[in-house]
Order: structure tokens, then C-alpha cells, then sequence
């Protein structure tokens, strides 16, 4: 069917491309970030009845079919998944669009005319490739379908050199001779390089790689609306790309690091993750239910959630301990560190899940001074993010990282299994200094102890 | 239409998401990534329009995935990037909160 | 070449003009103004253009009078513009000053 | 000549649009202004450079002789310009700007072939004119060639009704026939139009203005820029545009008013701007000397300068007199509000132009506090930016509006030349103060007898 003339599809692209506009300037704002998201989905609406209004298309109901199942298959994974596991999701509806792109490109390359549109498609190809890969091993990774460390093995970086050639030499060929054939070898030399530049990434820098691969996607979809020609497919793309950059780069710059040694580092032998030294020197470790006095006849404590506290799932305990402490009329803050958890924000979100009040979380910076008249610092999972090193030690993987001044507390508890170090692979003086008590276990289990405990007072 | 316009349009809309993006507070970092990646979901129109010319089977099939996979894509980001907001609803942040105070839309339900 | 790509690289350079000025602090309002005062004085490439098409007396008159005002509007506006930043010149903020501190472009002569 | 195929010619005007771009980022930012400003004149530069080098030009000898023209009427204005002009020198190239882009959509009527180009076609005539006729009237407000004050007479309201539905007619005239004449005729409706919406303005609102009409001419470059078929003219016209719409509200903003007020306050009566109401209640004056003992004395003072300052021209013999202080031991600081002076931001040019150092200017916010352990606040022709009303009295024209808070200093001394009110024409409680105390007399002279006296003892 066509009943919208080029001119008014052309008006309604672009109405659903302000939409994205507004839609990406809402979520950058906290008080409408819902709205924002709204926004954008309603763009997309307007774009898929005008897709449907302007073009004269075949296969109608076929077509139909693939979108109820796509919908069938995502929305009910996305309305289910656990806020723990989102990561993984956006990453693999990231590797999906990817692929979405490439299959596009592929299918459009016998009607590209001249030189640039080969180009474009090849670009496509091999982008939207290298984006479903990479998007799939990041998933096994957070999944922990594979080992959340860098995989690194001896000729990679020759490996590499080779994939990279080849990718050259794939896409200049069928930039020549637009051959499918050759495009097939091209997608599969992108999907090669997708996962050889993901696997030596360590776990905790996955999310980094999703927002880089993000930005991969948005670039592909906007070289594949060039193809097409379709100004919505460039505006949009084009968006995704420049704001993911950005994106990327902020996250990397709050946890002190630089995209390139993200990506990069493991080959220089410079990987800081995932050591798992152990320290012999003595530390204080006590029970549940003397954190839970410590807790229970305090004025004032601060709860510092991290990455474990995520792992252990133990944000609705967490939230449980707060309540209860605050029911004694404990003072209760929780003290969120940018890049505590798996993602940026993270933190916020898990802890929002469990029903923690807004007020309750403080920034980093809002935080900081109010330590020092705190009378317990609870560190549940957390370890870089409060580690003094990042001051005081030039050349730890960390220096320069703002961190959150656990150690002015008057009482520094630590939950935790061991005295394995965090993400950072380095020791943390904090545990040995005099303040501090540990309780070694799972983040959740020892809350609920301490909860129980701290209810029994 | 002419290469040389659809340049100007993507440096545009390069500043665009640049300017627009450039100051977001941390907390929003993962809600945005998700709301952009849905976005980038509307490659299902472009999916649409190659298996809506497709006149041989192969081409309809290919096609056809695309399109499923572009539908994950976006209506997927779209689900995931509100219910992360959706943390976030009906939090009492009135007077206090500041500048950084996350999404105030009261009421909505869960 | 075609209204709408013109129309959507007009709002697109709509939006980059909202969102590159929209956080601008105050000192800055007099020097933006003059500065965007400047830029409009491309009309130059118009008037030109209209000028260098000119086959008879008035028309071509009319459009050198376009030429030099707009000449007067750009180098006027960039000279002047230039000349209110060139005030913050060469001052001593190093350390303090804070995020408002303005242009220590150092020793920018007289 | 044309050396540039189309093709390099719409690269390199797209080059010159990044720049512009470029340009006002850099302008938003206090440490990239100037070079910003800089990188906007290498985009002009570009773009001139295209125009020469591919478009078919007849009239070349003519056409540089005309550029020669205007540089050198312009350059030497703009350089030797007094920095208390610099407003209207501003709104004049402004409005030169306005005329020729009206002259060149006259010029380009013959060629526009559809309904819709010569519909820019008269937007250009009459927005530019707008511009042009209304920058003349600001020019000669500030330049005190006419009276500063509103200017309203009875049947205004109606008069702009009538010259509205000329300008309406004519445009729809020009749409329809592409005549010439009636072109002439809606350039002139233009300009009467622009007379008469900045006649009701009042001088202190005279700047807002300004930046409106800037926003005027930019959108009339935009649409001359579709008439010509020229990316580079609309993607500039449209910054200026959109940028110059929202520096108007945050310039009016930071005077507690709406544009919609400024420009059609007088209708409604309601215009707060020059009452020369004077009060009869007693107040506390003394001479320079008392005055110098005060400042020489103190330990800490804080000047608040104003649009009187800039009106004395006193700028110089305040940096004096500062000096002179700082000489005795006494802290010195310069309170500046974001209002104060003849357009926004401009008390700092004013007081950087006499070599005040950048770190005695203090914004509002970071000096507020200060007050409180200041000796004495020396408010030198300023009155509504001190004035309490805008915290105590609600319906008061500034209620609202952020004020320095000098009344909390120890000591106030008032500079000015008579009890005559401010731009806002309220009158000031903190003059009746008990420890207020005011010199009158012009800001230059007060400020020379003060600093001869605070150098004698
Ligand atoms: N947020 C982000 O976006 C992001 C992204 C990438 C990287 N990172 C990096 O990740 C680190 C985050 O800092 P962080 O302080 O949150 O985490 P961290 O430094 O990695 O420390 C996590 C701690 O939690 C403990 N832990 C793990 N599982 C646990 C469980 N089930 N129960 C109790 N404790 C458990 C671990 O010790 P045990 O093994 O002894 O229990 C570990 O010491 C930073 O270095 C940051 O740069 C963050
Ligand atoms: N900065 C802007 O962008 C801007 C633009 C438009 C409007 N405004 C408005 O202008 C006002 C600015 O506040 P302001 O405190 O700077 O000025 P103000 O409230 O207008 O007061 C200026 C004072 O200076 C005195 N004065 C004038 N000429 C003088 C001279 N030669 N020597 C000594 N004193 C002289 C006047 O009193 P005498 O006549 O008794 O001497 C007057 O009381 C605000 O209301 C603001 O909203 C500002």
C-alpha cells in the first residue's frame, strides 16, 4: 500500500527522528528520563507506520509474523530479567541490531549502483559483524556462560593482524565487485574480529565494551541508512554513534581508565583484573552479632554497597538492615560510588529496585565529608571503590580514582568473602588499618545474620 | 538524494548527540546506553523495506530474520530502558534531592 | 537540492544551536551575542553571489550595498568580538578562578 | 572562475558550518571564547574563499572593492570602539547584517520560480528589515542620539495592528505575484515595524533587544540561505537562530523578566523602566573625605559597581582607587551581578578593560556570603542590584531577582548623583539604612575626590 506521498514520509522521518533527539535529551536528564524513553519508543512508532504507509511492499503478513515474534521473544525477556542481569540484556539487544544491520546491508548490496553505496554496505557488514560478536561473547561473559577474565593467548595479536587484513581485503573486494559472496566472507571475518576483540577484556570492563559496541551499531545503522537512503536511518544512527562515544568515554573516565587500555590492555601485558593475590597479614574479623551491636547503638552509619553486594544479590537484605537500623533510630545513608557494581549507575538502580529510598543514596561527592561523623562505615562488596591506594600510592592501577572516604568513619566494617582483592587486583591497606572489622561470607548471608541479630537487640 | 546533503545531515546529527549527551550525571549512564541502543533498533525499518522488495525465497528468509532481530532490538531496548526507570518512579524527592534528583514522575504504576 | 533535506538540516542546526549555548554562564552572554552577530554576517557569501550575478546598473548596485554591509556585519562582529575577549587576556588564573574563569589565552598581545 | 566543482564547493562550506559551529561552542565556554571567535572567522574566511572559487562571478573588481569598503569602515569602528559603546556597535552591525540579507532576497525575487521560495523570499524582507530599522532605533537609544525612555504614544497598539496587516498583505502579495514593486513596499512595512517595536523599550532593556534582533537576522540569513539554494547561509542563519532565541531568555532570565514583557510592557502600562520619583525621607550623606577614612581604614571592602559606573565611564579610577586600597593592606573584591551594567556580563568587560584583576571579579554567588565580613560595601552607581526590595516585597517589579547582598557589610556607601530610583524606578530602602551612607554626585568624580583623599592619608 501507498498512501503517503515521498514528501509527507519524508515529514514523518523527520518527526521521528526530533523524537530520538528528545528522546536521547531526556534520559541525559533525571527528571525526564522516563518521559525521554517514551518519547523515543513513539518515534519509533511513527516510523513504522510511516514504513508501512509509504512504501509499496511485499510479504505483508510475513513480515507481520517476524515482528510479533521478535516482540514475542523480547518483551517478555525484557519485562522479566533481574536487574542484576540487565547488562547482559542491553548487550545482546545491542548484537542483535548489529546483525539486523549487516543482514540489511547484505540484502541491499545487488541494488547498490556505484562505488560509495559498496562502500557504505561493506562498512555495514563488517561493523554491524564485529557488533553482534563482540555483543554475544560480552553476554557469555556477564552470563558466566565462559570465565569472566581476559582471555589472552599467545598469537593474538598476530591473530589479529591477520583478522584485520583480511577484513581490509574482504571489503575492498566488494567494493570492486559487489559480490555477495565475498560479502558473506566479509560478515563472517567481522563476526572473527567481534569476538578476538572482546575476549581480552576482563569482566568488570564488559560494560564499557557494551556502550563502545552500542556506539558500533548506532554507526552501522546510520552507514546502512546512507544505502538505503533513508535520512531517519542517518539521523538516528548517527546519534547512537556520537552519543555512545561519548558515553564510553565518560564511563571509562569515572572509573579512572581509557577506553584504549579497556580494549587494548591485555595485550601489553598490563591487565590489571582479576588478580587474586592473597595477603598473610593479620586482620580483625568478628561475628554478625557484634557488627550488628556496632550497627544497632550507632548514631549514624553508611552503607557502601559494591560490586559484591550486586553478585550476592543482596541488595533487598541490604535494604531490610537499613529499615531496621533506621526503626532504632539509626541514621542511615547508603554511599554510592559512580563505578561501584557491574555498570555505571548501577548501584543506584539495585538499590532502587529494593525499595531504598531516593534520599537515602548520596553521590559521592554529597557523601565524602559526612564520614568523618559517622560512626560505622558497612562495606558490603565493596573494595576498590574505598581503597586508599588511590590516593596515596602513584602507580597503583587505581591512583587518581576519586574513592569514597570509608576510612574517616570512627568503625570501618567490612562484608566480604575473603581477603581476595577487588576488580583492581590490588590489596587494600583499609582492611588491615585499626578501625576496620571484617565479616567474612557471601554479602547476603551476613546481612541477613546481621539483620537477624540486629532485630534480637 | 545527494550525497553531499546527507554529509551535512550526519555531521549534524553528530553534534547533536555529542552536545546532548555530554553532560549526564553517572547515575543515568546505564539507562542511557539502553534508551540509545534501543534506538538504534530502528534498522527495523530498514529490515522492513529489504524483505518488503524481496521476491525470492532466500531474500524473504534473510529478510524476515533481520526483521526479527530488529524488532529484539527495539522494542527490547525500549522495555528494558523503562523498567530501569521505572526504579526510579514515585520516590518521594519534592523540595530536596538537587540537581541530580533522578526522575520524579510520580504514580506510575508497577 | 530538495526542501526536506533542507528542512532537516535546518532543525537539526536548530537543535545543535539550543544545546551548544543553553549552559552558558552569564559573563560570557555579551561576547556570544557579538560572536553570533558575527556569524550571520556570512550573508557576505550571498550577497556576492547575487552581486557577481548582476547584469545591469541598479541590480548591481544594490547588491554591492548588500556586499558592504555585510562586510561591515562579519568583520565588524568578529573584530569586536575578538576585542571583548581580549580583555580576560593574559590574567593570572592559574589554580583558582574556578569553572567560571574566563579565557586565560596568555599573553595575547596588546 | 570556477576552479571548485560542486562537489568541493559543498565540502568546503560544509567545513565553514562546522566552524561556525565550533565557534559558538567555544564562545560558551570561558576558556575557549576567544579562540572560538578566532575559529568562526577561519570558517568565514573558508567560505569566502569557496564563493570566489565557484560561482561563476561577473562584477569581481566591483565585488572586492565593495568588501575593501566595508572592512575598512568597520574594522578601525570595531577596533577603536570605547567599551561602553561596544552594545550599540553591536547592534549595528547587527542590523546591517539584517539589511543586506533583506537586499538579497530583493535581488533574488526574479529568480524564485515557486510559491514556496518566494515565500522565504518575503520572511528575508521583512524579518530583515525588522532587524535593520529596529537595530538603528537600539543604536541611537544607546548612543543617547534620543531619549532613552520608552516612547510610547496613544494609538500605538493600533498603528502596529495596521502595519501588521500590511506586512501580512504585502507578504501574501509577494508569494502570489513575485512583483518587484510590492517587495519594495513590504521592505519598507518592515522597517516602520521595526521602529515602532523598539520605540516602547526602555534603555536598560535595550540590550535584551539586541540579542532578539540578532536571533532575527540569523533566521532571516537561514531563509535567504534556502533561496539561494545555500546549506552553509541556513545552517549559520539557524544557529544564530536557535542560539540567539535562547541567549534572549537567559538574558532576560537573569533579570527576573520574560522577553514578551520587555517588548510589550509599555503597552500594557505596566512599564517599570525610568520613574524619576524622588523620595523625601531623610538619609545619611557625607563628603569623599569621610569617606576615604572609612575605605583606608577598613579591612576588607567590596565594590558593587552598576550601570551608573559604566554611565560615568568611571571604570579606570575605580581600578585606581582599588589599587590605592590594596596598597594600604585593604582587601579589595568586585561584587558583580549578573544585571548590573548596560547588558549582561558587561560590568566585567567594563572592569577587565581597566585592568582589574580576573580574580578580584566576583560572580554573585561566590560573593554573597562575603558580605557578612565586609567592612564596607561601596556600591558605585549601582541601586536595583543591592536593592532588598527583591527579597521583602512581593509585587515589587524586581521581586524575585537574585541580589548582591551588600546590606549585610558593616558599612554601605552609596555613589550615585542624586535619590533618583533605578531602572526598575523603585526606590531603595537600603538607603535609609542607619548604616548607609551616600556621596553624591557623578561615579568618576566621587570616585577621583575619594581616591585623592584615601592617597592623602
Ligand atoms: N561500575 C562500573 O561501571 C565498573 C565497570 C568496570 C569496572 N569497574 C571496576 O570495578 C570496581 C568496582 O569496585 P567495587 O568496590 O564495587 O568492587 P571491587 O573492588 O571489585 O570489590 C568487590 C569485592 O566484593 C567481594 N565480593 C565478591 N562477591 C561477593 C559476595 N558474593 N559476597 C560478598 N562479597 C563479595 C570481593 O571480595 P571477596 O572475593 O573476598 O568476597 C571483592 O573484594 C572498580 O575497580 C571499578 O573501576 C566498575
Ligand atoms: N545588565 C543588563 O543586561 C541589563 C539589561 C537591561 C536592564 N537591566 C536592569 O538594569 C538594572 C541594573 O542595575 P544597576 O544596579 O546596575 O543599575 P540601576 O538599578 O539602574 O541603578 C543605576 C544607578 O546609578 C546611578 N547613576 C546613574 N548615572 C550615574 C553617574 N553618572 N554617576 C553616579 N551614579 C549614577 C543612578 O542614580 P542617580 O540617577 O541618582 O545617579 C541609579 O540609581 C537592573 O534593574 C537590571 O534588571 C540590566
Amino acid at each position: 500500500m501507498t498512501i503517503l506521498d515521498p514528501t509527507w514520509t519524508a515529514l514523518l522521518y523527520l518527526v521521528a527522528a526530533v523524537c530520538f533527539i528528545l528522546a536521547l535529551k531526556g534520559l541525559s536528564s533525571p527528571k525526564h528520563a522516563r518521559r525521554g524513553n517514551l518519547v523515543g519508543a513513539l518515534g519509533a512508532l511513527v516510523a513504522l507506520v510511516t514504513v508501512f504507509a509509504s512504501s509499496r511492499l511485499e510479504n505483508i503478513p510475513w513480515i507481520l509474523g517476524a515482528i510479533v515474534v521478535g516482540a514475542a521473544i523480547a518483551a517478555p525477556v525484557a519485562r522479566r530479567v533481574k536487574m542484576t542481569q540487565m547488562p547482559q540484556l542491553v548487550a545482546m539487544f545491542n548484537g542483535v541490531g548489529g546483525g539486523a544491520a549487516a543482514l540489511v546491508a547484505l540484502l541491499e548490496l545487488p541494488n547498490a549502483s556505484d562505488g560509495w553505496l559498496r562502500l557504505a554496505i561493506a562498512f555495514t557488514l563488517l561493523v554491524g559483524a564485529v557488533s553482534f560478536a563482540g555483543s554475544a561473547i560480552t553476554f557469555a561473559k556477564l552470563q558466566e556462560l565462559m570465565t569472566t577474565r581476559p582471555v589472552v593467548f599467545p598469537g593474538l595479536p598476530v591473530v589479529m593482524g591477520v583478522v584485520l587484513v583480511a577484513a581490509v581485503g574482504a571489503g575492498a573486494a566488494v567494493v570492486m565487485s559487489g559480490s555477495a559472496g565475498i560479502a558473506v566472507v566479509l560478515l563472517g571475518v567481522g563476526l572473527v574480529a567481534g569476538v578476538l576483540l572482546v575476549l581480552p577484556v576482563g569482566g568488570a570492563d564488559v560494560p564499557i565494551v557494551i556502550s563502545l559496541l552500542n556506539a558500533f551499531t548506532g554507526l552501522a545503522v546510520a552507514a546502512s541508512g546512507l544505502v538505503l537512503g533513508n535520512v531517519l536511518l542517518v539521523v538516528a544512527g548517527t546519534l547512537v554513534g556520537a552519543s555512545g562515544t561519548i558515553l564510553t568515554r565518560l564511563m571509562a573516565a569515572a572509573m579512572g581508565r581509557s577506553v584504549a587500555g579497556i580494549m587494548f590492555g591485555a595485550f601489553r601485558g598490563g591487565s590489571t583484573a582479576g588478580s587474586t593475590t592473597v595477603s598473610e597479614r593479620p586482620v580483625r574479623s568478628s561475628s554478625a552479632e557484634d557488627v550488628a551491636v556496632l550497627l544497632g547503638y550507632a548514631q549514624r552509619v553508611i552503607i557502601v554497597p559494591g560490586y559484591g553486594l550486586a553478585v550476592a544479590q543482596g541488595q533487598h537484605t541490604a535494604a531490610e538492615l537499613a529499615q531496621a537500623l533506621e526503626a532504632r533510630g539509626v541514621a542511615v545513608e547508603f554511599a554510592i560510588h559512580p563505578v561501584a557494581g557491574r555498570m555505571p549507575g548501577h548501584m543506584n538502580v539495585l538499590l532502587a529496585e529494593a525499595n531504598v529510598p531516593y534520599e537515602s543514596l548520596k553521590e559521592m561527592s554529597e557523601v565524602n565529608g559526612d564520614f568523618k561523623q559517622a560512626d560505622v562505615a558497612l562495606v558490603v562488596g565493596a573494595n576498590d571503590v574505598v581503597n586508599p591506594a588511590a590516593k596515596t600510592t602513584p602507580g597503583s592501577p587505581i591512583y587518581g580514582m576519586p574513592i569514597l572516604e570509608a576510612g574517616d568513619a570512627r568503625q570501618v566494617v567490612f562484608l566480604k568473602r575473603s581477603m581476595r582483592p577487588g576488580f583492581a587486583g590490588i590489596e587494600n591497606e583499609l582492611l588491615y588499618e585499626p578501625q576496620t572489622t571484617l565479616l567474612f561470607g557471601d554479602a547476603k548471608d551476613s546481612l541477613a545474620k546481621v539483620l537477624t541479630a540486629v532485630k534480637g537487640l | 538524494m545527494g550525497g553531499i546533503e546527507l554529509l551535512t545531515i550526519t555531521v549534524l546529527a553528530v553534534f547533536v548527540g555529542f552536545e546532548v549527551v555530554s553532560k549526564v550525571a553517572s547515575i543515568l549512564h546505564t539507562p542511557l546506553m539502553s534508551g540509545a541502543n534501543a534506538i538504534h533498533g530502528i534498522i527495523l525499518v530498514g529490515a522492513i523495506t529489504v524483505a518488503g522488495q524481496a521476491t525470492d525465497g532466500w531474500v524473504l528468509a534473510v529478510g524476515l530474520l533481520a526483521v526479527v532481530l530488529a524488532t529484539a532490538n527495539l522494542i527490547g531496548g525500549f522495555v528494558v530502558t523503562d523498567r530501569m526507570l521505572e526504579m526510579f518512579r514515585g520516590r518521594n524527592v519534592s523540595g530536596k534531592g538537587g540537581k541530580d534528583a533522578a526522575a520524579p514522575e510520580k504514580g506510575g504504576a508497577k
